[in-house]
């Protein structure tokens, strides 16, 4: 018998969530391997059928753990559409600040767990006292460390507290100068460049067969397709950023994007706290009852980016006080089950657990 | 809602398509996304046509149940990322003969999703062997869980153990919650 | 020389001294580690209370050789550790050959490879793998700077090279680039990043460890504290200069491990292959250049 | 048996996280210039905790010298059963150091002395639970966390989602919160520690003593827990 | 009684047996059994009392120390694979013949150790190929028989080549004589030498005449392996300690430049012997047939014999025959292990089998036994020597040899530990499930040897002193000296009841902590930890195939000397074809022209 079966997870180390591979494995080469999926399998958009619209704010956050406000900004945004209802423009960049900072904060705990899978469990330490100093500032706006149910159809749930512009520029000041510092110790490490340079490539032709979008994509075909720049929703448009690209699509260089991502989404938050404009951070979504409002009948499909690409929500109405249908079509869904059927095999059992890391892999919204 | 809209690209498009297949209904949700609803013997062709226009990205595949139609309604989620544009193709399938051609060989990427609907809604992808197969849910019981006839609480009621509660939250009438 | 069974009770002294000081050692480090990641770490002795809940715990056995296996990595080690000179407490004078310890040490590494391997795990046996190909690495410069040092020094008995290092010198200053060979492939034997490929928990879920539970990983524990503290005893004993006393020996001991701990804990992870073309590159060739240096010019002796 | 950690009433809190300073000024010490100066909370530990014990209690514990070091020495599985987990690297990093309860992630089962089930557990996952627990060398002890563990919670009426999960596991203590922050994952965690001291937390005793009860339930929802499909051969 | 009519007796017993096995099978291979064992209780009853007087024409024979030490060696490897041929009489095609050729080959060695002068060894080494060279292909290959055939050929070529040089030059064919003799020119002496060698190199399999080794060891009959590679190998290590020290050939070559305080030619040798050591590692790293590993690993250990020959310094010599002692039992039994695997299984391939110790306990803590020797860890033989080889290389300072045997040294872990883990340990095959232990016929002879080597492992100093008195019987100056109980190199002392006794300490230490901690409770092989998954296949999780996969990965494309006697074997192959063209082809004018032409342009020749 040539080959042993080895299973990454749901139970192991190397794999964050709670998801599994198994990999049939031939000396050290993966020969063939499957994501098994469903661990996390809540079957959320049924649950999502029977609540009504007011309640599903409560409930779509946890359709990806690590990412919660996508979620809600689709959510919203869709039924907004539908209902034809104008977001003020408060609300607008409040929700850029939500978004940023989300962003911020996944992309450092995906720095940090860079750590797991090739030992340097220093940037883990690192990133993740970091990442919390973000979640002090969601708890300060939003009364919620991760789940935050903050953006809500027709604006943002509250208006910012007072004062909290000065925490959020010293934090991310902070985050800022720390940044070299995560430079030194991943990008610039020989060990770390050993393990991640030239390892889990990803050909540009592959991102189109898998579908593959974020910075899988626009690290592998070098253009900015961006949801935000092409696109744009909430005021993106009015904000200036770049999207950090590359034509070589290994594992350092998704790493490196994220990284400079984060660059980018604190100065798009210093932007937005700069224009922050007047007035107030939400309307009313329809009328009639505060709790079981409805929503016009109608389909619509409201996309955001996220860390791991295109994240959106195909919402259908029946004009009732739940909705009709929510599909989510989750981020990591191309990569995550496409992929590692068909380009994990001829990857070592070593770099395996580095897919997940650098592909940005969440489980729970593969899951549902 | 629009019926037509400013974006690039997006209306010559719609009149292609109108030119060449048989579009029952197009609608302008955003000025980017139009949502078409083709006859489905039609699909197969446009998807083809619209890969070769730019659209190289099939963003998801799902399905919606009408029970009172008796009908399901694909949709096929297709994205042009160069211009942004976004095309849904809308087509009905019979219900209760849920049966529809595999497009991965299409948009590869389609396997998954089709495998998806499968095990949600019941509907068999010829072609899409893989498909058959259950992927998220694990010796399931019962009918495909997203269809509007499956009622999850009732599942959920009669298959697992509720843990009981001096008091009843739902309705009036219960005793006073007591911690004990 | 006669050997009586006081010679074993002190040897077995300083193996279960040896025991104790790399376990508080470990949990020192453990501590200063914990400040390097902005924390404050565990208690100093909580590898003392590990290892005690381990042995408290109800394990369970793959068959008679994954515990046996146990019982000779454990007895393997204990072994070498009595040979090995602490200052002046040298026990069997004469006989604590340098190739009685490299080889003596191999008898803990095969229990417990066996071990591993016999409880059945494939991911065990990808640490054993993974360990035994490390060996090959990191044993083979170490073992050429030493047998340059028995060579101009004429004796491979560890407690007379510390007498002469005393005498003369430590052979930090005698053979700089020796010792830093060393270090590296102490670096290796000690398992510490980025030699730590065959733990690996990500890939392997802590490689031969992945079934040990229970007294066995609590044994294995203790085998890892007294392996270590021979290994940087080793390295003291043969680079440094050993210990005119002990207290000098306890504060060379306690820097090198330090430091070995402290360069693990800024670098990653390499991967197996990488580790044998890393040793096979420079070390090797650093360890081939001293021996020369020694043997041939005979710079420095 | 199970209990309720954050409802018994003998007890004091334990850990105390300074957040008395306004919510508003970042913790100081985040961004100096040393390195290694950790921004860790102090964790304050009342000294003598033996106070709130009963005599029987007090007793036992000096009895049990075994109890001391299966306390102090948790180690737990790296496993994320659900989405309580993503609070769980919070408090075992920098923030908040679990490591200073002698507590650490371990890999595998056998390693492990405490099952984390960080929330919901759909069926899919309760096979693969059972297996891990039953895995685990004894004494093993299990937290539950957040309501979905207690009674599904938000997902009560889910047909994935199972309701109570002290019908197929034993569970030793709960954590309360959706999901609970560090600092009640902290408390809960010195509950168990003293749970553990005096004798209390007998989980396992108890999958021992009504083996059958739990086999019955786990096969009542599941059907067979160690199933065979298409992707296991 | 002396050696000839010991030889006489073997050489008849051998033909006796044939009939004997045609009559009946088993009669016939016990009759083996008796007649090994009871050659070797004579040589060990009447030990130095053996006389090599009476003679029969040229056939004399003279004893000497070197020769009885590699004799008993010869028997007792013999002796105790020859328990296993009773059961394999039905496996292998005749039967007859096998026993007879068992015997013979045996009379052959024994004759070779004790020849008196050249011509009577040359006899009875080329009794010894013609015999193990029609055993070999009663195995699984012909090809390997051709090979050994070839290989062996060439040797003995040269070393007829050379006993007729020295007899030309000084009219002796007397081994101690034509020796002696040749010490006055060094040109002659260095050709015979080197021509003699040869022959030595091709039977210990010093690279780059290894490759014969593992294709016949690999595929000769299970039972033949262990002799082979036990015995049969060691006569190029006799030879080879007989001709350096007889010579001795750096006192011949004291002329020439000194490199790390040897001559430049003994050096060059030395080199080849450490590339046997890399080569013959690295490919036993690679193979997945556990006899095909064992073979390799008798190439590297021959490079560790090779050395410690050619350093020609009391230890190395005294850790060469330690070595050789050590060596042959440990790698004979590890071969009788896998015979027993393959006997109860019908495999050698390692990634087929797999935890075989449930099966077979016995079988599988002789090969542990076997593999520590051959590893060189303590408590056993393997160490000993080990350690004599490296304190005299320590002494000398050669590092760069250091190096490689330091890299065969560690690289034996990594191959003696694959058979271990993946064939004995691991998994149980569901195919196997019925497999029953070794039968106890089987199992005496490897206890035995394990015995042993665990016996000569604690207490070497026997060993020792005798090395020591084969040693002053070459002629040498300072001998290996010992104490007590210890034996005393020249950088430091080995105490090996010593060493042993701390690991027993240990052990007893060790033991009492797993007593006192609580008893753990027996689960099954498969119930281990899957990651959380399901998983009921157990030849699904069992890593066995390409073990080494990552390390193998570093030397994939590594030049190959097979490759080039391959090359080679096509010219002469193209050669024979273009004889043929002309000799052998239908048109026989084309042989008579070219005839003619080949005569006309030798007369023309002659007339100018």
């Amino acid at each position: 018998m040539k080959e042993i079966k080895l299973f990454l997870g749901p139970q192991h180390p190397g794999m964050h969530g709670n998801a599994s591979v198994h990999m049939y494995v031939e000396g050290d080469i993966i020969n063939k391997s499957r994501l098994v999926p469903g661990m996390l399998h809540r079957g959320f958009e049924k649950s999502m059928e029977n609540r009504t619209w007011m309640n599903n704010i409560g409930l779509i956050p946890r359709v990806c753990v690590v990412e919660p406000d996508i979620n809600e900004m689709c959510f919203a945004q869709g039924a907004e559409i539908l209902n034809e209802v104008l977001v003020p423009e408060k609300a607008h960049y409040i929700r850029m600040l939500i978004l940023e900072l989300a962003r911020i904060s996944i992309h450092l705990m995906s720095l940090g767990g860079i750590g797991g899978p090739t030992g340097l469990y220093t940037a883990m330490y690192w990133a993740q006292a970091d990442r919390d100093l973000l979640l002090d500032i969601f708890e300060a706006i939003t009364g919620h460390r991760v789940y935050h149910m903050y953006i809500v159809p027709g604006g943002v749930r509250k208006d910012l507290p007072e004062g909290i512009e000065k925490l959020i520029i010293k934090t991310l000041d902070g985050i800022e100068s720390r940044l070299p510092e995560y430079e030194d110790l991943i990008f610039n490490n020989p060990t770390m460049q050993s393990r991640m340079v030239g390892e889990i490539m990803l050909p540009a032709e592959v991102v189109w067969d898998l579908g593959v979008t974020g910075i899988g994509m626009r690290s592998a075909t070098g253009e900015a397709y961006d949801l935000r720049k092409v696109n744009p929703y909430a005021r993106y448009d009015q904000v200036e950023f770049d999207v950090p690209v590359a034509t070589y699509s290994d594992a350092y260089t998704r790493m490196k994007l994220k990284m400079l991502e984060v660059y980018q989404s604190i100065r798009i938050i210093r932007q937005v706290l700069d224009g922050m404009p007047e007035g107030k951070p939400n309307v009313k979504i329809s009328r009639g009852s505060a709790l079981k409002w409805t929503v016009k009948e109608g389909q619509i499909y409201s996309a955001v980016e996220s860390s791991r690409g295109e994240f959106g929500y195909y919402m259908v109405s029946d004009g009732g006080t739940s909705p009709y249908r929510v599909a989510v079509r989750g981020a990591s869904y191309p990569q995550g089950l496409l992929g590692i059927e068909k380009y994990m095999p001829g990857t070592r059992i070593d770099d395996a657990p580095l897919w997940f890391d650098t592909m940005g892999i969440c489980s729970p919204e593969i899951d549902r | 809602m629009m019926n037509s809209t400013n974006r690039p690209g997006m209306n010559e498009m719609v009149n292609e398509l109108k030119a060449r297949f048989n579009v029952e209904e197009v609608t302008f949700v955003q000025d980017h996304e139009a949502h078409v609803d083709l006859h489905r013997k039609d699909l197969h062709e446009a998807l083809t046509y619209m890969k070769q226009n730019g659209f190289r990205q099939l963003s998801a595949v799902t399905c919606i149940d009408w029970p009172n139609e008796k009908i399901f309604q694909l949709i096929f989620n297709i994205y042009d990322w160069s211009k942004g544009n976004r095309f849904i193709f809308r087509v009905k399938i019979d219900r209760e003969e849920a049966m529809f051609t595999t497009i991965t060989n299409i948009y590869g990427g389609a396997k998954y999703y089709e495998r998806e609907v499968h095990e949600f809604f019941g509907v068999v992808f010829e072609g899409n062997d893989s498909a058959l197969k259950q992927l998220f849910l694990e010796q399931w019981d019962d009918l495909p869980p997203l269809r509007k006839d499956f009622d999850s609480r009732a599942y959920s009621d009669r298959k697992y153990v509720k843990r009981e509660y001096k008091t009843s939250f739902g309705e009036k009438g219960g005793e006073p919650f007591e911690r004990n | 020389m006669t050997i009586t069974i006081t010679d074993f009770l002190v040897a077995f002294g300083v193996a279960f001294c040896g025991w104790a000081l790399q376990t508080s050692v470990s949990g020192i480090t453990r501590k200063t580690v914990a400040r390097m990641q902005k924390r404050y770490g565990p208690k100093w002795y909580q590898n003392f209370r590990d290892i005690f809940k381990l042995l408290n715990k109800r394990a369970i056995t793959h068959g008679w050789v994954y515990d046996f296996g146990v019982i000779m990595a454990l007895a393997g080690i204990i072994g070498t550790a009595m040979f090995t000179p602490v200052a002046n407490i040298v026990v069997f004078k004469g006989y604590d050959n340098f190739f009685v310890f490299v080889y003596l040490f191999a008898v803990g590494m095969l229990g417990m490879a066996m071990s591993a391997s016999g409880s059945g795990n494939p991911l065990a046996s990808i640490g054993v793998m993974r360990a035994l190909t490390q060996m090959v690495g990191y044993e083979v410069p170490f073992m050429v700077i030493v047998l340059a040092l028995i060579h101009v020094r004429d004796t491979s008995s560890i407690s007379a090279l510390v007498d002469i290092q005393q005498a003369s010198g430590w052979n930090l200053v005698v053979m700089p680039i020796g010792t830093i060979v060393g270090f590296i492939c102490l670096m290796g034997m000690l398992g510490k990043k980025p030699f730590d490929t065959y733990i690996a928990p990500a890939e392997l879920a802590s490689g031969p460890m992945v079934e040990y539970g229970g007294k066995q990983l609590g044994m294995l524990m203790i085998m890892h504290e007294i392996a270590t503290f021979v290994e940087i005893s080793l390295f003291v004993n043969l680079f440094l200069g050993g210990g005119s006393n002990i207290l000098e020996f306890l504060v060379k001991y306690f820097i090198v491990y330090t430091l070995a701990s402290y360069v693990s804990n800024v670098l990653g992870r390499f991967k197996i292959d990488q580790v044998v073309t890393f040793y096979y590159k420079i070390p090797i060739l650093l360890a081939l250049i001293q021996a020369g240096m020694l043997v041939i010019f005979g710079w420095g002796v | 048996m199970a209990k309720k950690a954050n409802i018994k009433k003998d007890k004091v809190k334990k850990i105390v996280i300074d957040k008395s300073k306004s919510i508003i000024d970042a913790p100081s010490g985040m961004f100096s210039d040393k390195i290694n100066e950790p921004f860790a909370h102090e964790m304050i530990v009342s000294k003598d905790r033996s106070e709130n014990l009963t005599p029987k209690q007090r007793k036992r514990k000096w009895k049990s010298m075994a109890n001391y070091f299966s306390a102090n020495s948790l180690w737990m599985l790296m496993y994320c059963t659900g989405c309580c987990a993503i609070e769980l690297p919070q408090a075992m990093t920098s923030r908040y150091d679990m490591e200073r309860l002698g507590m650490g992630p371990m890999a595998t089962p056998r390693q492990a002395d405490i099952l984390l089930i960080t929330g919901y557990l759909s069926l899919k996952t309760l096979r693969r639970l059972i297996y891990t627990y039953e895995q685990m060398s004894e004494p093993k002890y299990v937290v539950g966390f957040g309501p979905c563990t207690l009674n599904g919670g938000i997902y009560h009426d889910s047909h994935a989602v199972i309701n109570q999960l002290d019908q197929y596991v034993p569970i030793d203590l709960y954590i309360a919160g959706c999901m609970p922050k560090p600092e009640a994952v902290m408390n809960g965690f010195q509950d168990l520690i003293d749970l553990i001291e005096v004798g209390e937390a007998t989980g396992w005793k108890d999958y021992h003593a009504r083996y059958e009860w739990y086999k019955q339930n786990q096969k009542e929802a599941l059907g067979e827990v160690m199933i065979h499909d298409e992707f296991h051969e | 009684m002396t050696i000839l009519t010991i030889i006489i007796a073997l050489i008849v017993l051998s033909f006796a047996t044939y009939y004997i096995t045609k009559i009946n099978n088993q009669v016939g291979a016990y009759t083996t059994v008796v007649v090994t064992l009871a050659a070797l209780v004579i040589f060990l009853l009447e030990g130095d009392k053996l006389s090599g007087a009476s003679s029969i024409g040229i056939l004399r024979f003279s004893v000497t120390p070197l020769a009885w030490f590699f004799s008993i060696i010869m028997l007792i490897v013999y002796s105790m694979v020859a328990f296993f041929n009773p059961y394999w009489m039905k496996k292998i095609l005749h039967p007859g013949a096998y026993n007879m050729l068992f015997l013979l080959s045996l009379a052959g060695t024994i004759g070779v150790f004790f020849a008196e002068n050249f011509i009577v060894m040359f006899i009875f080494w080329e009794i010894v190929v013609w015999a193990s060279m029609f055993i070999i292909p009663f195995g699984k290959s012909r090809t390997a028989s051709v090979v050994y055939y070839a290989m062996s050929t060439f040797g003995s070529f040269t070393f007829l080549y050379a006993i007729f040089m020295l007899y030309a030059n000084y009219g002796t064919f007397v081994i101690k004589d034509s020796l002696e003799a040749a010490k006055g020119d060094a040109n002659i002496a260095i050709a015979a030498f080197i021509l003699m060698l040869l022959a030595g190199f091709i039977k210990l399999g010093i690279f780059p005449f290894h490759i014969w080794l593992p294709m016949a060891h690999g595929n000769a009959p299970d039972t033949f392996s262990p002799i082979l590679s036990g015995g049969l190998v060691k006569l190029g290590a006799f030879l080879t300690i007989l001709i350096t020290t007889l010579l001795p050939i750096h006192e011949v070559t004291k002329d020439q430049a000194y490199i790390f305080g040897v001559p430049i030619l003994i050096y060059v040798l030395m080199i080849f012997g450490a590339i046997s050591i890399v080569v013959g590692t690295l490919m036993a790293i690679k193979q997945d047939d556990a006899k095909k590993l064992l073979a390799y690993s008798s190439v590297a250990n021959g490079g560790y014999i090779l050395i410690g020959i050619l350093l020609y310094d009391e230890m190395a010599l005294s850790g060469a025959l330690i070595h050789i002692f050590g060596h042959a039992i440990a790698s004979a039994t590890a071969f009788l292990t896998i015979a027993a695997v393959s006997y109860r299984t019908g495999t050698t391939k390692m990634s087929e089998l797999g935890g075989m110790i449930h099966k077979m306990p016995i079988t599988y803590v002789v090969y542990l036994m076997a593999i520590i020797s051959m590893a060189g860890i303590p408590p056993m033989t393997g160490f000993i020597s080990k350690w004599l080889l490296f304190q005299a290389l320590a002494d000398q300072g050669m590092f760069f040899i250091a190096t490689t045997m330091f890299f065969g040294s560690i690289g034996s872990f990594l191959y003696v530990f694959r058979p271990l883990s993946v064939l004995f340990l691991g998994q149980l095959k569901p195919e196997h499930k019925t497999v029953k232990e070794a039968p106890i016929g089987m199992l005496i002879p490897m206890v035995i040897l394990s015995g042993i080597t665990l016996f000569y492992g604690v207490l070497p100093n026997s060993l020792v002193e005798y090395t020591a008195k084969i040693e002053s019987a070459l002629g040498f100056d300072k001998v290996i000296e010992t104490s007590a109980l210890v034996i005393q190199g020249n950088n430091g002392d080995l105490h090996a009841p010593l060493i042993t006794g701390i690991f027993a300490f240990g052990f007893i230490i060790a033991l009492i902590i797993f007593l006192i901690a609580p008893k753990s409770r027996k689960v099954g092989l498969m119930d281990t930890y899957t990651a959380g998954e399901f998983l009921y296949t157990p030849s699904l999780y069992h890593a066995g195939y390409a073990y080494y996969a990552p390390f193998e990965r570093l030397y994939q494309k590594h030049p190959n000397i097979v490759a080039l006697f391959a090359a080679l074997v096509q010219k002469v192959k193209d050669f024979g074809k273009f004889i043929r063209f002309v000799f052998f082809s239908r048109w026989p004018g084309r042989g008579v022209m070219f005839i003619i032409l080949t005569m006309i342009l030798l007369m023309w020749g002659e007339k100018l």
